[in-house]
Parts: C-alpha cells; structure tokens; sequence
C-alpha cells in the first residue's frame, strides 16, 4: 500500500534519513520506532510532501507520489493525526471535524453518517461540538486530531507521537483505541518513542536510529530484540 | 564651476542620502520605522523657526532641530520598543500622520500656508560634509560592540539577549538615532528649499526613505547611500518617461522583491570590494590578510 | 444632534468596515501587509464613477461593474506581487505593494486626472425627518449595501465548505495544507474577496462624500492598516467593529472637538492603543513559547 | 554556599504543565545532565534558567546571590555569568565566525556609542585585544574554526556550527554553560571529541549543564544526571545507577501494555500532562 524505497532527506546541509525503506501493506499496523531526533517526524513529512528528499521514492497503491503536492497526496487517501495534535484552535470541534472530511466528494449523508460514527466513538466530542478546538483539554485535542483524520475516511492514516504530551492513563486509553480502530480493518502508520505500548498493538515493526533503520521484524520479534533498549537508552 | 541643475542634482543627492541612512538605524537591529519624514518635519520646522525668528546661526539652528527630532524620538521609542513589526509599522506611521496633521494646524509655523523667510543657507559643503560625518560615523560603529549587537539583533533576537545585549535600550538607541538624522535631514532640506509645509513630510516621503534603503541594500549603511543615488538620478534620466516615472519604480521594486529581496548592495559586496581595493593599495598590509584563506 | 452624528459616523464606520474586513481577510491568510489595498479602493470608486458617467448605467449595475474590476486586479496583485516572493520574510511584500501602490495611484492620476472630482448619486435622494433626525435615502443605501455585504461575507466564512478552510489557512497553513487544502486556491480567492470588497466599499465612500481623488487611496490605505491592526491583525471581527469605531470617532471629532484635527485624533487613539496593548484590542495573546 | 539551586520551578503554557515543580542543585564544577523523552521539559528547563520566559512559580538561586534569576530578563543573567548553546542553532548566519564570538563578548566590553564612533584610542585597543581573545577561543577547537574566522557562519559544517555555539557562549567568560543537545547532527567521531572538548570547559573551571539525547555521550561526561518525564523530575543521581530504575526505563520505552492495562479513567481524566515548549 504506501512504499518507502531508498529514501534520504537533507534538512539543509544536515541529512536527516538515510536510505530509508519501508512499507505498509493494506489492513496492517506498522509502528515506526526510535528515540528522539532520530528522524521519525521527518519520515511522515516525506511521505505527505512537505519534505521533498534527496533520493529515493515514495508510492502509494503502486503509484509513485514523490514530489507532489501536499493536498493532490492526501487526496489519494492519507490522513494524519500530526505531531503535537496541531488541531485547529480557533475553529469549533464540529468545524475540525468537516476539515477532515474536506476533499470527500461523496456527499453530505456519507459524512454526515461518519461523523455520527465518530461522535460515538469520542462521546465527549459530541458533548463539545460547538465549542472551539483550544479550549479542549490536551486528551481531548487528541481525540479530536483522531476523529478528524477518520472523517477523511482514508485508506491509510499516519500518526506523529499521538502519546507524547499525553498522561500516562490517557495514552493507554488511547492505544486501546488505535487497536480497535485496527481491528476494525484500518491500515496504521504509526510513529511513536513509546515502544512497549505501541509494539504491543502493532502488527509489524521498523527501529529508526539517527536516520537509519537499525532493525525491522514483526512486532513480536523486535520487543524481543534487546537492540531496542540499546537505540533508545545509549550503547 | 556646475551649473544650477547639477548642484541642485547634487544636493538632492547629498540630502537624500541622508534621509535614507536615518532610516538605517532602526533597519540595523530589523525593526522599520515608517515615520522618519515625522521626524524630518520637526527638524525642518524647529531649524526654521530658530533660524529665522529668533536669528540663531544656522549650524546652531541645525544641530538644535536634530536635537528636537531625537528627543521626540525618544519620547516615542520608550513604548515603540515595545511592539515589533507591523504593529510597529503602524505607530510609526500614525507619528507621521500626528505630526503632519500638527504641522497643517499650527499657527506658529504657518499652519496650512507654510513656512518661508529662510537664507539659503545650505550649501554642497553642508550637505557633503554631514554625509562624509555620517559615513565616519557608520564605518566605525558598524565594527564595534555596539554595531555588532545591532546586528545580532537583526539576526536573532532570542541569541542576542541571552549573550548579555540589553535589546530594549539598543532598540531606543536606534531609534533616537535614526530620528536625529532625520531631523538633521530635514534642518538642510528647509534651508536648501526656503519653503516648507506640512504635507510634504507624509506618508509618501517616509515611503520614499524606506524604498532608499530596500532597494539600495538592507545589510550595510552603504545600501541606502547607494539607493539614495540611484533613485535620485533615475527619474532626471527618466524625463522621457513623463507621467509614467512612478509605475517604472513600482515595476523597479517589485521586481527587486522578487530577484534580490536584500536589495542591490549585501554584505558581501562590500567586503568583496574592500578586500579588492585593500589589495591594491601598496602602503596598506592588510591586517586581515593572515585570516583570509 | 447626537443622534445625526451617530448616523453620519455609522455611515462612514460601515464603509470603513467594508474596506478593512476585506483586508484583515487578507493579512489573516497570509500573515503579510498588502499596502496597495487602499488603492484597490481608490480605483474601485473610479471605476464606478466611470460607469455612472460614461456608461450611464444605473448606480447598482455601476457597483458591481466596480467589484468586478478590482476583483480581477485583486488576482493579478496576487500573481504579480506576492506569489513570487521568497516566504517568510515580511519586508518584501510590504515593499512589493508598496510599488503596486505607487503603479495604481500613477495610472489614477493619467487616466482619470489629478484633480477631486464629484460623484454623482443616479438615483434621487429622499430625505426622512424623524424628529431631529434627518436620515436621507443615501444613508440607507450606503449603510444597507456596506452591512448586507459583510453578512454576505460572514455567511461565506461560516456556512461553506470553502469558507470554513479559509479560516483553517488562515489559522495554520500547513495543517491546512495536510486536510487536503490547495492553500494557493484559498490564497487567490481571499485576494479576489477583499478587492472585490475594497472596490465596493470605494465606490460607497465616493457616493458618501461626493468626491474621489486618486490620493485618496494611501490615506485611507493606511487607516484600513490601522483598523485591523487595532481589531488584531486578522481578526475579522475586531476589523469590524474597528472600521465603525473609527467612523464614529472620526464625525465626533468633526463635530465636538475640531475638523481640522480629525485625522491626528484618530490616529493618536490608535497610537495610544497599541502602545497600551501591543497587540491590539480584540488580538489573542500570543503563546510566547517560541 | 550552593552554585545553582532550583526550588519549585514550575512553568505553565495556558493549559498545558511545562515543568512542575522542579527541584536540583548543581555543584561547582560538574557536568550535569537533563534526560528525557521528548516533550518532557527539558528545554523549558533551560529557557527558564536563561530567562527566555518567566516562571510561573519557584526560584532559580546562583552562587548564593539573594536575586531570584527566575524573575529576570536574560541580558541580565547572561551579565551575572550564565550562557548557553541551543538545540535549533541561533547563530548569526550572515556574521562572520570572529563576529559571532565577538558579540559573545558583549558584556565583557566597555566601548559606547560615542567612543565608538570617535574610534578613541581606548576603544581601539579594547577591541583589538577583543578580536586577540576571541581567535584564541576560536583555537579552543584546535584547526576547526580558526582558520575560517573570516567566513560566514553560514558556511560552516553543521559539526564546526555546534562549535561556534560553543565558542561564542564561552566568550561571555560564564561561571555555568547550558549545552542543549550540542551532539546533534554529529557523527561518533565528533561525538567523542565533542566528549572531550566539554571535558576540558570543566576542566577550565565552567560548571556544565547538558541537555542531551544521546545517551553514550551522557554516561560518557556526566557527574550526575537528573531524568525529567512529563515535566516533572522522577529520578536523580549518577547515570549508572539512574539508567536501569524501572522509572526511567518507562520513561524512554513507555509503560508495558501488560501492566496498569486497569487503570483507565474515563472522562475525568482528560487532562493534558506536560508538554516540552520546543518546536522543531
């Protein structure tokens, strides 16, 4: 589904991932490791466009998408929950939400029928639906940033950290969730520090360390793997 | 001996030179101040009135509106140096409009009828001498403590505190400065024109100052004096163009926008032309030499 | 007394208010100043008193033929002085339309002449006594068009699709941009949006006082600058109000404490303003995290 | 007499806890560390210390002074001796790299604006023992920036950028230097030199806090580390002892889903835990 080959970006003359390469197969849940500053946000920005990088491709159901525009890339059917949430503060819950739905062509009751779905996942965005994105809480942000990628009823959806900033109780009812929403049959890109939890819930595994995937295996295999603790806690 | 035309040429070159380096100080630390031509009335007005009623000697006269001009600018720079960018634009430019809507009002300077009765007493030698002063005066800031600070900053604001620069204070400095040339500026307009009136000190000239500087060059002091000349002699050479001289400068600075944003003179240009003319002078070793690799 | 003042100031708030919504549009979507917005202004109303003169069309079809003018020169602004600048930087589009700004008022000055020039109501102007007041057909129409507008603006925003990722673009591009937003679509339409606006509020303020002039735009350029800085930099709501504030100032002033003061009043309470609170009346505090 | 004591530093931005309540002190002459994951104050901590932003509550004490530095604006701690590198670089690109040492000197310079103008005598041989001293920290880096001294500082390798930063916050001759992620972007070779250069900044008599994300650097140099998890400090001590406690290594690897599965609220609470201030 989305393919990753050979992938290096230079943030000027400071090169950031190296020869990445990697892939999600439909109906997967991938989760992308690695401590900080190892090149995880930057892999997401690649994939969307934002980032264009020095070689290397990507594809998405077998068509290249390197090098296009950030909103012809979502309209293939990417959507992102981003780094640090990043709702819209100034608009209400409901408004974010349609965002979402923003380059759906399938009319009003589809989305109207999604958005129902969504409310009943995140009740308590139902309870705050005219209110405006800032005044939520940090958890609720959350919630929100994932409701409104499910409004894009996508084919893949990517998520930057969704744990970080969160408390711990939170984060835990928040992977629950993921993997509901997995089991339910979504395809997950998932890049995240906290490994133990998101390993737990993810079908296949890549460990990113200063740019490089260091380790790759299935979920199971790489929690097992004590090169783990080593990219994260220093050689 | 020139002719009439020519020092008239020169000596609008000379004072717009100096309008256009007013505006760099504030430039130097990346604020803008959209209302230097406030500045230039109250040092064209005070001059005036100092000259003529109350026969005060013309050198006099000039420092004592240059004086006025700083003290306004910086009674107006303690609360402007608390807001940045356009917020800063916009008091800068409501000053302006305060001053020159003062000026239309004012009885004692001749309200909307103007002032007049001045001696012609500014002259290539005045003109030249405070550009040449100015120069000195840029040329050895720029490579002290003080012009570093400013520098850094323009280049970023958060580093620069945290390397011990009271950015507050550098800011007023800047600020008073830019206004006491201004008002300079405008003492040796009033006295090269013998008539002044509020309504050439508006938003227009303020404009016309910051385009000096935009399209001269942004990083050093020699931008605005090169932009200052340039923009002077164009339009004489632009006679041919009659009516249309302002839509060739409008095309001129949007495409400057687009091709060079940091205008015609950078930073390197200077220190490339320096380094060539300091080659070539045969008494001088350079004392950089050694570094330069 | 009070009251006529009231109405006067309403009348000149409202198109203030038309002229600096459309701005606040603007400088909200892209974060940047567009100085020439004032001129756009300035031709709408010469465009319009073209039409009334030359064309002889009725006032209402004159309007529109302004809109629609300043809307097309709205998108060629777009395309010539702003798309090929270099981002992030803050200087060059000032400067960009600043010499937009410079063009604009030249070509005012050639076409239609230096000079004030009246402009004709085509339509008879009835005047309504009620008590002291004196409320006339010119108040009405000026008043009506300048608010029917800004509804029509405010339905726009809030109750389309479009309108509704022109906020979102105005709030974080980027994050627009990942919703699947063509920020360059939203970008050309809000410029199309505020000339179209800009012109309409030209050819209002023209019919107001009868006289345009091809200055006239940097004056009021520059207090449309003042109003939506002082209602928050690209708060639409705050331009709103702002532009009514200003237009009743501006008629107290006339008529309580001097005319010829006027325009250092109202720029002197600006200047107060902003020095009090640096980032204007209805501005949200920014976070000072970065 | 303790050289930095922080008691109940606490940062708030709007909602969102930056820091809670942090208490440390740092002896003379150590290098201390700040760990964490990210988002977990680490940077706000030095934002604070430098005066970037005010504290919302608590106290920053240096050498003893009764001053709280947790009130003051940065130009203000920068003069009492406190500097700093940071994680994003802020050097001045278009300065050349003498330059940038030079406005790091700022406070240790006399000169104003008239003598600078004038060029006095006085002046001219302050700044030229200025431009003397800060070659010769230049040279602190052996052959890496000394011979570039005239260049941009846009120039520079992203390696011999860090040092930059390095040098220029040492020309402010601080009693303590804040390092905010010097290592990153370089390769192990310059990693170990690195090591080694903030070796010898102790050596010299310059206490050192280090905020850094690789972790081999941190058991390579630090005295002491503190580890900070949602803004809050959850453990303390030499980095062998602290890098095994289940805290930490829950902090780095994130709770295992087979313990505390239970203990989810519902509603209550959705609250927002801390947040690192940084952009990236």
């Amino acid at each position: 589904m989305l393919e990753l080959v050979e992938v290096t970006t230079h943030y000027g003359p400071l090169r950031i991932l190296h020869r990445v390469s990697l892939e999600v197969r439909a109906g997967e849940m991938v989760v992308l490791l690695g401590g900080n500053a190892a090149g995880k946000s930057t892999t997401i920005l690649t994939i969307l466009g934002a980032v264009k990088p020095t070689s290397g491709s990507v594809s998405f159901n077998g068509e290249a998408i390197t090098g296009l525009p950030t909103e012809q890339i979502i309209r293939r059917g990417i959507a992102l929950v981003p780094e640090a949430r990043r709702i819209f503060r100034r608009l209400s819950v409901r408004e974010n939400l349609a965002l979402g739905a923003y380059r759906r062509r399938d009319g009003k009751d589809a989305i109207g029928a999604d958005l129902e779905l969504v409310y009943s996942l995140f009740p308590r965005l139902k309870e705050r639906e005219r209110q405006l994105g800032g005044t939520l809480s940090g958890g609720e942000q959350q919630m929100l940033a994932l409701g409104r990628a499910l409004m894009a009823r996508p084919q893949l959806i990517l998520m930057d950290e969704p744990s970080m900033g969160l408390a711990p109780a939170l984060v835990e009812q928040l992977f629950e969730l993921i993997a509901t929403l997995h089991r339910r049959g979504l395809s997950i890109f998932l890049v995240e520090q906290n490994a133990n939890l998101s390993l737990s819930i993810a079908d296949r595994a890549y460990v990113l360390q200063q740019g490089s995937i260091v380790l790759s295996g299935t979920a199971a295999e790489v929690l097992a793997n004590d090169q783990i603790q080593r990219a994260y806690l220093g050689a | 001996m020139l002719s009439g035309f020519t020092e008239s040429l020169l000596i609008f070159i000379g004072l717009n030179i100096i309008l256009g380096l007013s505006v760099y100080p504030t430039f130097s630390t990346g604020q803008i101040s959209l209302g230097q031509a406030g500045f230039m009335a109250i040092g064209a007005y005070s001059s005036s009135i100092l000259s003529t009623r109350l026969g005060v000697p013309f050198a006099l006269a000039l420092a004592a509106g240059g004086a006025a001009a700083a003290l306004v600018g910086a009674l107006i720079g303690i609360p402007a140096v608390r807001v940045r960018g356009i917020y800063l634009l916009i008091v800068t430019i409501a000053f302006n409009e305060i001053v020159r809507v003062f000026f239309l009002n004012f009885k004692p300077t001749g309200a909307a009828t103007g002032l007049w009765g001045m001696r012609q007493s500014t002259n290539l030698a005045w003109v030249y001498g405070l550009v040449v002063l100015l120069i000195l005066f840029f040329y050895n800031v720029q490579r002290s403590r003080l012009g570093r600070a400013f520098e850094a900053i323009r280049q970023n604001e958060v580093a620069v505190g945290m390397m011990g620069v009271n950015i507050a204070r550098a800011k007023l400095m800047v600020f008073a400065l830019g206004a006491a040339i201004a008002g300079l500026g405008g003492g040796l307009f009033a006295h090269y024109t013998l008539f002044i009136e509020s309504e050439l000190f508006g938003f227009p000239m303020s404009a016309e100052m910051i385009v000096y500087v935009v399209l001269g060059g942004m990083d050093t002091f020699w931008g605005p004096i090169v932009g200052a000349i340039l923009l002077t002699i164009l339009p004489e050479w632009l006679r041919l163009l009659h009516d249309w001289r302002m839509t060739f400068f409008g095309l001129l600075m949007i495409i400057f926008m687009i091709v060079r944003p940091r205008g015609l003179v950078g930073r390197e240009t200077v220190s490339q032309l320096s380094a060539f003319v300091v080659q070539r002078l045969p008494w001088q070793r350079s004392p950089r030499s050694s570094t330069i690799s | 007394m009070f009251l006529q003042q009231l109405i006067n100031g309403l009348m000149l708030g409202s198109t203030y208010s038309l002229l600096a919504i459309g701005y606040a549009l603007v400088s909200g979507v892209l974060d940047l100043v567009h100085i020439a917005h004032g001129e756009v202004f300035m031709l709408g109303a010469f465009i319009g008193l073209q039409l009334v003169l030359f064309a002889k069309v009725n006032f209402f079809v004159a309007m529109l033929g302004a809109m629609t003018a300043t809307l097309v020169l709205g998108i060629f602004i777009e395309r010539a002085a702003f798309r090929p600048l270099q981002k992030g930087d803050f200087l060059s589009p000032l400067i960009s339309t600043l010499g937009v700004a410079l063009i604009l008022q030249e070509f005012a000055r050639n076409v239609f002449g230096a000079h004030p020039v009246g402009f004709p109501a085509s339509f008879q102007i009835k005047s309504y006594q009620l008590g002291f007041l004196t409320v006339s057909t010119l108040h009405l129409i000026i008043i009506g068009l300048a608010f029917a507008m800004m509804a029509a603006l405010h339905l726009f925003l809030t109750r389309t699709t479009f309108g509704l990722a022109t906020r979102a673009t105005a709030e974080n591009a980027l994050t627009a941009r990942f919703m699947g937003i063509n920020v360059n679509v939203v970008v050309v339409a809000t410029f199309a949006i505020a000339s179209a606006m800009a012109g309409a509020a030209g050819v209002l303020l023209g019919l107001a006082y009868n006289a345009i002039t091809p200055v006239m735009g940097t004056q009021i350029g520059l207090k449309a600058l003042a109003i939506i800085v002082l209602g928050g930099f690209g708060n639409i709501t705050g331009a709103m109000a702002g532009g009514i504030i200003l237009g009743l100032l501006e008629v107290m002033s006339v008529a309580y404490v001097s005319s010829t003061y006027r325009d250092a009043f109202s720029f002197g309470i600006i200047m107060l303003i902003l020095i009090i609170r640096p980032t204007g009346l209805f501005g949200h505090r920014v976070h000072s995290e970065q | 007499m303790e050289f930095l004591s922080v008691v109940a530093l606490s940062k708030n931005f709007g909602g969102l806890r930056a820091l809670h309540e942090l208490n440390l002190v740092v002896r003379e002459g150590d290098v201390f560390g700040i760990i964490g994951p990210n988002g977990s104050g680490k940077t706000t901590f030095f934002n604070l210390v430098t005066g970037m932003f005010p504290a919302t509550s608590g106290d920053i004490r240096f050498r003893g002074e009764p001053t709280n530095l947790a009130r003051l604006p940065s130009h203000e701690i920068a003069a009492r001796g406190i500097s700093r590198t940071f994680q994003n670089q802020r050097l001045f690109d278009r300065m050349t790299v003498l330059e940038n040492v030079l406005v790091g000197m700022h406070t240790r310079l006399r000169s104003g604006l008239l003598s600078a103008a004038l060029r006095l005598p006085r002046t001219r041989r302050e700044e030229q023992a200025a431009k003397q001293r800060a070659l010769d920290l230049l040279g602190f880096f052996g052959d890496r920036l000394r011979p570039r001294a005239e260049h941009p500082a846009a120039s520079l390798s992203y390696a011999n950028r860090r040092r930059l930063e390095i040098a220029r916050a040492l020309a402010l001759q601080p009693k303590l230097l804040l390092l905010d992620e010097p290592a990153a972007g370089m390769n192990p070779t310059e990693s170990r030199q690195l090591m080694e250069d903030v070796r010898r900044i102790r050596d010299g008599g310059v206490t050192v806090l280090l905020i850094e994300h690789d972790l081999s650097i941190v058991a390579g140099i630090c005295d002491r580390v503190a580890v900070l998890d949602h803004g809050e400090k959850i453990t303390e001590g030499a980095f062998e002892q602290v890098r095994g406690e289940p805290r930490v290594i829950e902090a780095y690897l994130g709770r295992s889903a087979r313990r505390g599965g239970k203990a989810r609220e519902r509603g209550g609470g959705l609250e927002a835990g801390g947040g690192d201030a940084r952009t990236r």
